[in-house]
């Protein structure tokens, strides 16, 4: 077995808005390969944890490794250009753009190969095409969900954060977003993603995170977590 | 051909609404521009204008005494854009960035403040009264007359208004352009729609709103600069008195609408030249004294039953 | 018994521009019913709530509650005739606390009338403190009491949507609109919403209507479910017999039954 | 020490800024022969800024008032601030405002009896109604009137136009304007429908100057007269002398042939102050005057001042010329009596606080106004 | 002791001009920090106030209509009242605009306004203004007061007019300045009430979201009028009592939107807006700045002089009004970046009554 190789790692990190502190301490990390979720009920932090490595919140201590390298305190922009994507839990298309236009502000930090990857989208989500002129602020939640995926997939990542990709969606497209998380996967992308359809999420994760008050509470793989009985219970709404 | 009525209207009342709606769209891009990225009415816009005409005038009268004649004003305005580009970013820099993530009032508030500080300065440097631009009186073009005399009418029209209304065409296409096909101007209205996103997009937002700044700065010392061409004086109230109908030229068009502007500039320019046109009898249409409150009657009026301006423009 | 029908769509149709985002949809619900509207994403489910609930008028046919045509009403006027909706995309005060999010969605303050507050302070402050305590027990039934002097802005993703149904349960509805109340949401929590719609249901009579993607949530509450698909009705039944209906499988559950 | 609230801000920065030198001038005069009394006690202006509004106004002499403890205001610009200082202030405290150039009308009626409010400017009714005349002496008997819709222009354009119809004239179309636009082509291409002469009333700064402009570019008017507000040189300097051949202004100037006249131009002519804009003798005349009557008066003291500056300014006595101000506080400590003739006219005040004015017509004479006296 | 009492007087000067200031900013604070209308005409309101007033109150004169010669009450009533129902038509027409555009469109109506004071001559005297407003407290020394009853059964016109003249000639200027103290007093109380109250709760509701207010049932379009009628009242007597202070006003200058329509939205950003307390001691800080500084300015001036003896400070003197609009600029901006919330930040009860 080849050493794994870490691509990002979160350590002892507190962080929180202005005053209050919402991070107490947690401890993530991802492997090369890996797709990683974080679940948790609602207000533990987990949205936090993914604003904290975009630094868009100040963060009072701890470290984040890209690749090896901190990227506390480095400018959103840039730390966006040394290759992680993300797609934020709501606000994540800009409304008076075109479909097209909003895929083609996702390939800001590498215009290069643009119209290959327009096409490659079109493909992977079919009612984009359709509406690709259309201004993104007319269509409905689910379309807006994939348009923002679309756009965060349009760079080559060597990391993608996604925060509840998955909410608001319909049933086939849930489906279809785990598969395509799969496939992106597949092709060699790490990803770090909040999720609330837990039992789905843990399907498809290599391992996961369970964050409770802004404290790391239980880690696993996805199926150890699965199978766990109090897990299930407390956070995934199985009922006994 | 055209009996007297058309030459006297096109002449006396069509050409100058033109120029001086040129002049509010010119200006109303800057407004409108900032108000779309920035999110505020920048109300020292017309005080950058202002300035950028009085460094123009600084730069003839420079150009006088080095070179031993006045250059013409459109290549003299060429440092005072940089300089006024300049203001732009530092004002920007020092007074606007910190407000970034405040409610839009304080830095209309800021706005405000700065209009009152670049005004004042430009009044202790350059003293309050009207400084004289370009002197005498401007006859109409003599190409254009003979040309249009032998087509059996009569345009009346000087040079200088002709600069102003090509200049002004330019200046938007390649406006225009920008916008909606290069990268930055693309940037720009991502920037409009959500500068949080478009942080975690990657675009550097500070770098958009600098440019909002340079294209901005730019159209307004072109604005006074054009002004000053048209009523050859300066005066540092100038960019005060232009301020409000920019704002209802850009709000008329739409809000970030570069072509909504032209358009809002010209009814807005038209609308105060035509009131004072003797549409019925003798009289002017209505009293002159009422003239400034044209513009606004429309932009009420505008406001009131179409408020995404005539472009749909944005709403907030 | 007689069946009553709370809420009655004739024939709706709503386009944008071009876009015809409804194509003539009719349904009824039953007093005292749990509806479920469900359809895949820009279905225009959406759409049909906010035309039913005021915020959009049809391109046409109309909308009866009770009986009457409430077509085109406004808002504020369909809530005084028990009208309450919820949004899908979360609509919270955010420069106000979460206690004064709830306190605010209460019906009947006097002290809304300016002048009540001039004249005749005892009657608001006695209404007063009645809001205050209902609020505090929503608080406290969605456990969201430790938030309660957060700034609404403030909240997490999930508590906003929590909040938003928060403001349903201050006041006496008689037609519960809800859109997606459970996107977001963890999904321990998803189980006790459940219940607390089927009390108000039981307890308070509540008719409800549910947008909704979460099956588990359809099938725990819904007797009666329509499918929209582009706009048009692809089926309606019980959850057993939409989860069989071959159309919506393709359309909607895209073969994964769960 | 006398306050001396100006508008150094507001509308007509232009207008105002060499009227403050004519007061400092003034003030200069009187401290470098002597200074006040016995003791030479400087002569202090202190500067307010009234801005032509009457609450910057009632602002600036409130301060000047109650904080400066000033003897008396030498005053506001505009009409409208000095009505409103005056009566705001100075009437109920019982300090003396004598104004520089508040010509409106309705200053003659602002105070009954308390003789507290004075003026060296003619009221608009004396020159309207010299312009009428002037007009038709000139064989003008048809124009159209555009005047700015302030207190100054409106009032005198109502006066002109009142007399110069009793006179026989005939006017085509009388409209006010909206001072500060960038632009009047359209108003000056409706007015000269029916005739070539334009009355023009308008500070020259606000829109005097677009207006010439417009009219001679558009070719609606190629006469024009006025009043004060235009006979300034940046008028020339703007419009270009050769293109003002058929123009004339009226101003409140006193005979520029004089004694008085010369000796002001000397005086102003050696300090760089233009002698002849619009109202900057007349403020010279009010900073002197005061001078004058406080000497006379021997003390600073407010309740004196009213009846020692109808002494000096309405005589008789010895003539005291602008500048002369050691020669007049000799004759006064010899217990003599003087008579200032000033720089704008004489300067004896009616019961009501007005002067009588001289009006000067203006005319372009080698690339400068040159005035000549018509009463 | 003339000094002292020049202090004094110049003290209440302050006290009544900031006091009417504070009165337009407690109406703006109702517009803008209650409901988040963004009033960007308040010279305007200010002037139909002052106009109405002043119409009412004169006596008879030839210059405009009227001088109906009404009692000072009467008018400032009538000022509070007609205020508000040009409020009430703006409001209707105006009320739907968000944010920005209802403050340009404001500007545009309160200039609209002001151009027709401006030129129905008939009626306003056009711009040169109306003239002798009688002032509280101070216009009982008038013939035309003293001779009517209350006072005519007091004394007959020889025992008031000796009576006034035995007062010192200020001493209606305390009178004058409490009686503006106290309008405010009453308003904020009022104000206040309702702030705390359900009805201010729901505009800050209606200010946050509005959708979500309207899902609530609450009639959106209506409160906010109510809010910007009930704001722009304030206004207008507000107006009235600037008519008063000043005893003259004309539209064009009194009522210049650059000066008094910006110096009271400072006063509100600057004291905290949404907070009535903050709009009060904006509005008193403001204007003392604003006021004092030109004395501060012209002794700074004179130390120069001083210091660099011979240096010519004219220039200086002559241009220190723009300095002074510099300093005053700057200050703004001290303030906004040090307190961006305002010195007294708005703060929502917790908890209803506390
Ligand atoms: N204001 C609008 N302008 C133009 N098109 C619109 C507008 N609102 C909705 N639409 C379009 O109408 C269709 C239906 O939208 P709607 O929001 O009702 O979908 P939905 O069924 O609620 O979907 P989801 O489950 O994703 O929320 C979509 O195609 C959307 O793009
Ligand atoms: N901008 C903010 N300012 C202050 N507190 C905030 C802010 N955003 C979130 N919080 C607080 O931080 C805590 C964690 O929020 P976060 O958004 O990370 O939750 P989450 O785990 O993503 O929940 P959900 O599943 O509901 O989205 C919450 O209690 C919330 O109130
Ligand atoms: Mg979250
Ligand atoms: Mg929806």
């Amino acid at each position: 077995m080849s050493s794994i190789k870490s691509i990002m790692t979160v350590k002892d990190l507190f962080a929180g808005y202005g005053e209050t502190e919402i991070l107490h301490g947690i401890n993530i990390s991802v492997n090369d390969g890996e797709i990683v979720s974080i679940i948790g009920p609602n207000g533990a932090g987990k949205s936090t944890v993914l604003k904290a490595i975009l630094s868009q919140i100040k963060i009072n201590q701890g470290s984040i490794n890209l690749l090896g390298k901190n990227i506390v305190s480095i400018p959103t922009s840039q730390i966006i250009t040394k290759g992680i994507s993300y797609v934020p839990q709501t606000n994540n298309v800009f409304v008076s753009l075109s479909v097209e236009e909003n895929l083609e502000m996702g390939a800001w930090v590498n215009p290069n190969n643009t119209q290959v990857k327009l096409q490659e989208m079109y493909e992977l989500f079919p009612d984009l095409g359709e509406k690709r002129k259309q201004p993104a602020g007319s269509l409905s939640g689910g379309q807006r969900q994939m348009v923002a995926m679309a756009k965060s997939l349009m760079v080559d990542a060597k990391i993608l954060l996604l925060d509840e990709p998955t909410a608001g969606l319909s049933p086939k497209y849930r489906s279809e977003i785990f598969s395509t998380v799969r496939k992106i996967n597949g092709s060699g992308v790490p990803i770090l993603m909040v999720e609330q359809n837990a039992k789905q999420a843990l399907g498809v994760s290599d391992r996961a995170y369970i964050l409770v008050d802004g404290f790391n509470r239980y880690d696993g793989t996805g199926d150890e977590l699965l199978k766990d009985k109090e897990v299930a219970r407390m956070f995934l709404g199985s009922r006994d | 051909m055209w009996e007297n009525f058309g030459f006297e209207f096109v002449n006396y009342y069509f050409i100058p609404g033109l120029v001086l709606g040129c002049i509010y769209a010119l200006g109303a891009i800057g407004i409108t521009l900032t108000f779309g990225i920035l999110r505020f009415a920048n109300f020292a816009h017309g005080e950058i204008m202002m300035t950028g005409a009085f460094l123009t005038w600084t730069f003839l009268e420079i150009s006088n005494i080095f070179l031993g004649f006045y250059m013409h004003p459109l290549i003299a305005c060429t440092p005072a854009i940089f300089i006024a580009i300049f203001l732009a970013l530092s004002v920007d820099r020092y007074f606007y960035k910190p407000f970034r993530d405040s409610p839009t009032i304080i830095i209309v508030m800021a706005s405000f403040g700065m209009m009152l500080i670049i005004r004042s300065l430009v009044q202790v440097i350059w003293g309050p009264n009207q400084i004289t631009f370009v002197k005498g009186i401007a006859k109409p073009n003599s190409y254009l007359k003979d040309f249009s005399s032998s087509m059996d009418m009569m345009l009346l029209v000087p040079s200088k208004h002709l600069f102003i209304i090509l200049g002004t065409i330019i200046i938007m296409l390649a406006f225009n352009y920008m916008l909606t096909s290069t990268r930055i101007g693309k940037a720009m209205r991502a920037v409009s729609d959500s500068p949080d996103l478009a942080k975690v997009t990657g675009i550097d937002v500070e770098q958009v709103i600098r440019a909002t700044w340079i294209v901005g700065g730019f159209c307004a010392v072109m604005a006074g600069v054009f002004m000053a061409m048209d009523t050859q004086f300066i005066m540092s109230t100038m960019g005060f008195r232009m301020l409000l109908p920019m704002f209802a030229a850009a709000i008329l068009g739409g809000i970030g609408r570069p072509f909504g502007a032209v358009l809002g500039g010209l009814v807005i320019g038209f609308a105060e030249e035509l009131s004072a046109y003797p549409w019925f009898g003798n009289g002017p249409l209505l009293s002159p004294g009422y003239k400034s409150g044209v513009a606004f009657s429309i932009l009420v009026l505008m406001l009131v039953f179409r408020p995404s301006g005539i472009l749909k423009g944005r709403v907030f | 018994m007689v069946a009553v029908e709370t809420l009655r769509v004739n024939n709706l149709m709503k386009s944008f521009g071009g876009l015809e985002a409804v194509k003539g949809i009719s349904f009824s619900v039953q007093e005292g019913s749990i509806f479920g509207l469900i359809g895949p994403n820009g279905a225009g489910k959406t759409t049909t709530f906010n035309i039913i609930a005021g915020a959009e008028r049809p391109t046409s046919g109309n909308v009866l509650l009770n009986g009457k045509d409430v077509t085109g009403l406004s808002s504020e006027k369909l809530y005084k005739l028990g009208l309450v909706r919820t949004f899908q995309l979360s609509h919270e005060y955010p420069q106000m606390t979460s206690l004064e999010n709830l306190m605010v969605a209460a019906s009947d303050q006097p002290g809304e009338k300016i002048f009540m507050n001039w004249l005749a302070p005892k009657t608001v402050a006695s209404r007063e403190k009645e809001v205050l305590e209902r609020a505090l027990d929503s608080l406290n039934f969605l456990g969201l009491s430790h938030v309660k002097d957060e700034l609404a802005g403030n909240l997490s993703g999930g508590q906003k949507k929590l909040l938003e149904l928060g403001r349903t349960m201050m006041t006496d509805a008689k037609l519960v609109l809800l859109d997606e109340p459970g996107a977001g949401v963890n999904p321990t929590l998803m189980l006790k919403i459940i219940e607390m719609i089927r009390r108000l249901n039981q307890e308070r009579g509540y008719t409800f209507c549910i947008i909704e993607h979460d099956m588990d949530l359809i099938a725990d509450l819904c007797e009666k479910i329509v499918v929209l698909a582009e706009g048009s009705i692809l089926t309606e039944g019980s959850m057993t017999e939409v989860r069989a209906n071959e159309k919506v499988i393709d359309a909607y559950f895209g073969g994964d039954l769960e | 020490k006398v306050g001396n609230p100006m508008a150094v801000t507001g509308p007509i920065p232009d207008l105002v800024a060499p009227m403050l030198l004519a007061v400092d001038l003034a003030e200069k005069h009187v401290n470098e022969q002597g200074g006040l009394f016995a003791d030479g006690q400087k002569y202090t202006i202190v500067r307010a800024d009234s801005g032509c509004d009457p609450t910057a106004a009632v602002d600036a002499v409130t301060k000047l008032v109650n904080v400066e403890q000033v003897s008396a205001i030498i005053g506001p610009v505009c009409s409208g601030a000095t009505i409103a200082q005056a009566q705001s202030v100075t009437m109920p405290a019982g300090v003396v405002t004598l104004s520089v150039s508040a010509s409106s009308p309705a200053i003659s009626s602002l105070e009954s009896g308390t003789d507290l409010v004075f003026r060296t400017a003619a009221s608009d009714a004396f020159q309207g109604k010299a312009l009428a005349e002037l007009a038709i002496a000139n064989g003008i008997m048809d124009l159209a009137i555009s005047y700015a819709n302030d207190d100054y222009n409106a009032a005198i354009a109502a006066v002109f136009a009142s007399n110069y119809e009793i006179l026989g004239g005939t006017i085509t179309a009388n409209e006010a304007h909206e001072p500060d636009k960038s632009s009047y082509r359209s108003e000056v291409a409706t007015l000269g429908a029916d005739t070539n002469n334009l009355a023009l009333f308008a500070y020259y700064g606000s829109s005097g100057i677009t207006i010439l402009r417009n009219s001679l570019e558009t070719g609606a008017f190629d006469l024009f007269f006025g009043a004060d507000g235009m006979a300034a040189q940046e008028v020339i300097d703007q419009i270009g002398a050769e293109n003002l051949g058929n123009a004339f202004f009226t101003t409140s100037t006193s005979d520029q042939t004089t004694n008085a006249f010369g000796a002001w131009k000397a005086a102003a002519d050696a300090a760089n102050v233009p002698a002849a804009d619009p109202f900057v003798p007349n403020s010279y005349d009010a900073a002197f005057m005061m001078a004058l009557a406080i000497e006379k008066l021997g003390s600073g003291d407010r309740a004196g001042i009213a009846s020692a500056l109808r002494a000096i300014a309405n005589g008789p006595g010895e003539v005291i010329l602008p500048g002369e101000f050691a020669k007049a506080k000799a004759i006064l400590a010899a217990g003599g009596s003087i008579h200032y003739v000033g720089a704008s006219g004489p300067q004896d005040f009616f019961n009501n606080g007005d002067v009588a004015g001289f009006f000067s017509k203006n005319t372009v004479v080698d690339g400068a106004w040159k005035a000549e006296i018509i009463k | 002791m003339d000094e002292l009492i020049g202090y004094f007087l110049y003290f209440l000067s302050l006290l009544s001009v900031g006091g009417i200031y504070a009165l337009l900013a407690l109406g703006l604070n109702v517009n803008w920090g209650f409901a988040g209308l963004f009033n960007a005409g308040i010279a305007g309101f200010a002037a139909v106030g002052a106009y109405t007033f002043a119409i009412l109150t004169t006596a008879e004169s030839t210059f405009h209509y009227g001088g109906l010669g009404l009692p000072i009450i009467i008018g400032e009533i009538s000022a509070f009242l007609i205020a508000g129902i040009i409020a009430a038509v703006i409001g209707i027409i105006s009320i739907r605009l968000r944010a920005d555009y209802l403050a340009i469109a404001t500007i545009g109506i309160a200039e609209i306004i002001k151009l027709i004071f401006k030129n129905q001559v008939d009626i306003t005297n056009g711009p040169r203004g109306i003239n002798k407003i009688p002032r509280t407290w101070e216009h009982f020394s008038e013939s035309r007061y003293f001779s009517q009853p209350i006072l005519s059964w007091i004394g007959d016109n020889q025992f008031w007019q000796a009576f006034f003249d035995s007062l010192v000639n200020w001493w209606w200027q305390p009178l004058f300045a409490a009686t503006i103290l106290f309008f405010v007093f009453v308003v904020y109380m009022m104000l206040e009430r309702a702030r705390v109250s359900p009805w201010g709760r729901m505009m800050t509701a209606i200010r946050e979201n509005e959708d979500a207010a309207r899902a609530a049932g609450k009639d959106v379009t209506r409160r906010r009028v109510e809010a910007f009628i009930i704001g722009t009242m304030i206004m207008g007597l507000a107006g009235a009592l600037l008519a008063q202070h000043l005893r003259f006003i004309e539209p064009t200058h009194t009522f210049d939107p650059s000066k008094m329509t910006f110096l009271v939205w400072v006063m509100l950003i600057a004291g905290g807006s949404g907070n009535n307390r903050g709009a009060i001691l904006g509005a008193f800080l403001i204007w003392f700045v604003w006021s004092a500084s030109e004395l501060f300015l012209n002794g700074f001036i004179d130390i120069v002089a001083n210091i660099f003896n011979g240096i010519d400070v004219s220039m200086l003197k002559n241009r220190s009004g723009y300095l002074r609009m510099l300093l005053i600029g700057l200050v703004l901006q001290f303030v906004l970046q040090k307190y961006p919330k305002g010195i007294l930040p708005e703060r929502r009860p917790a908890a209803p009554g506390e």
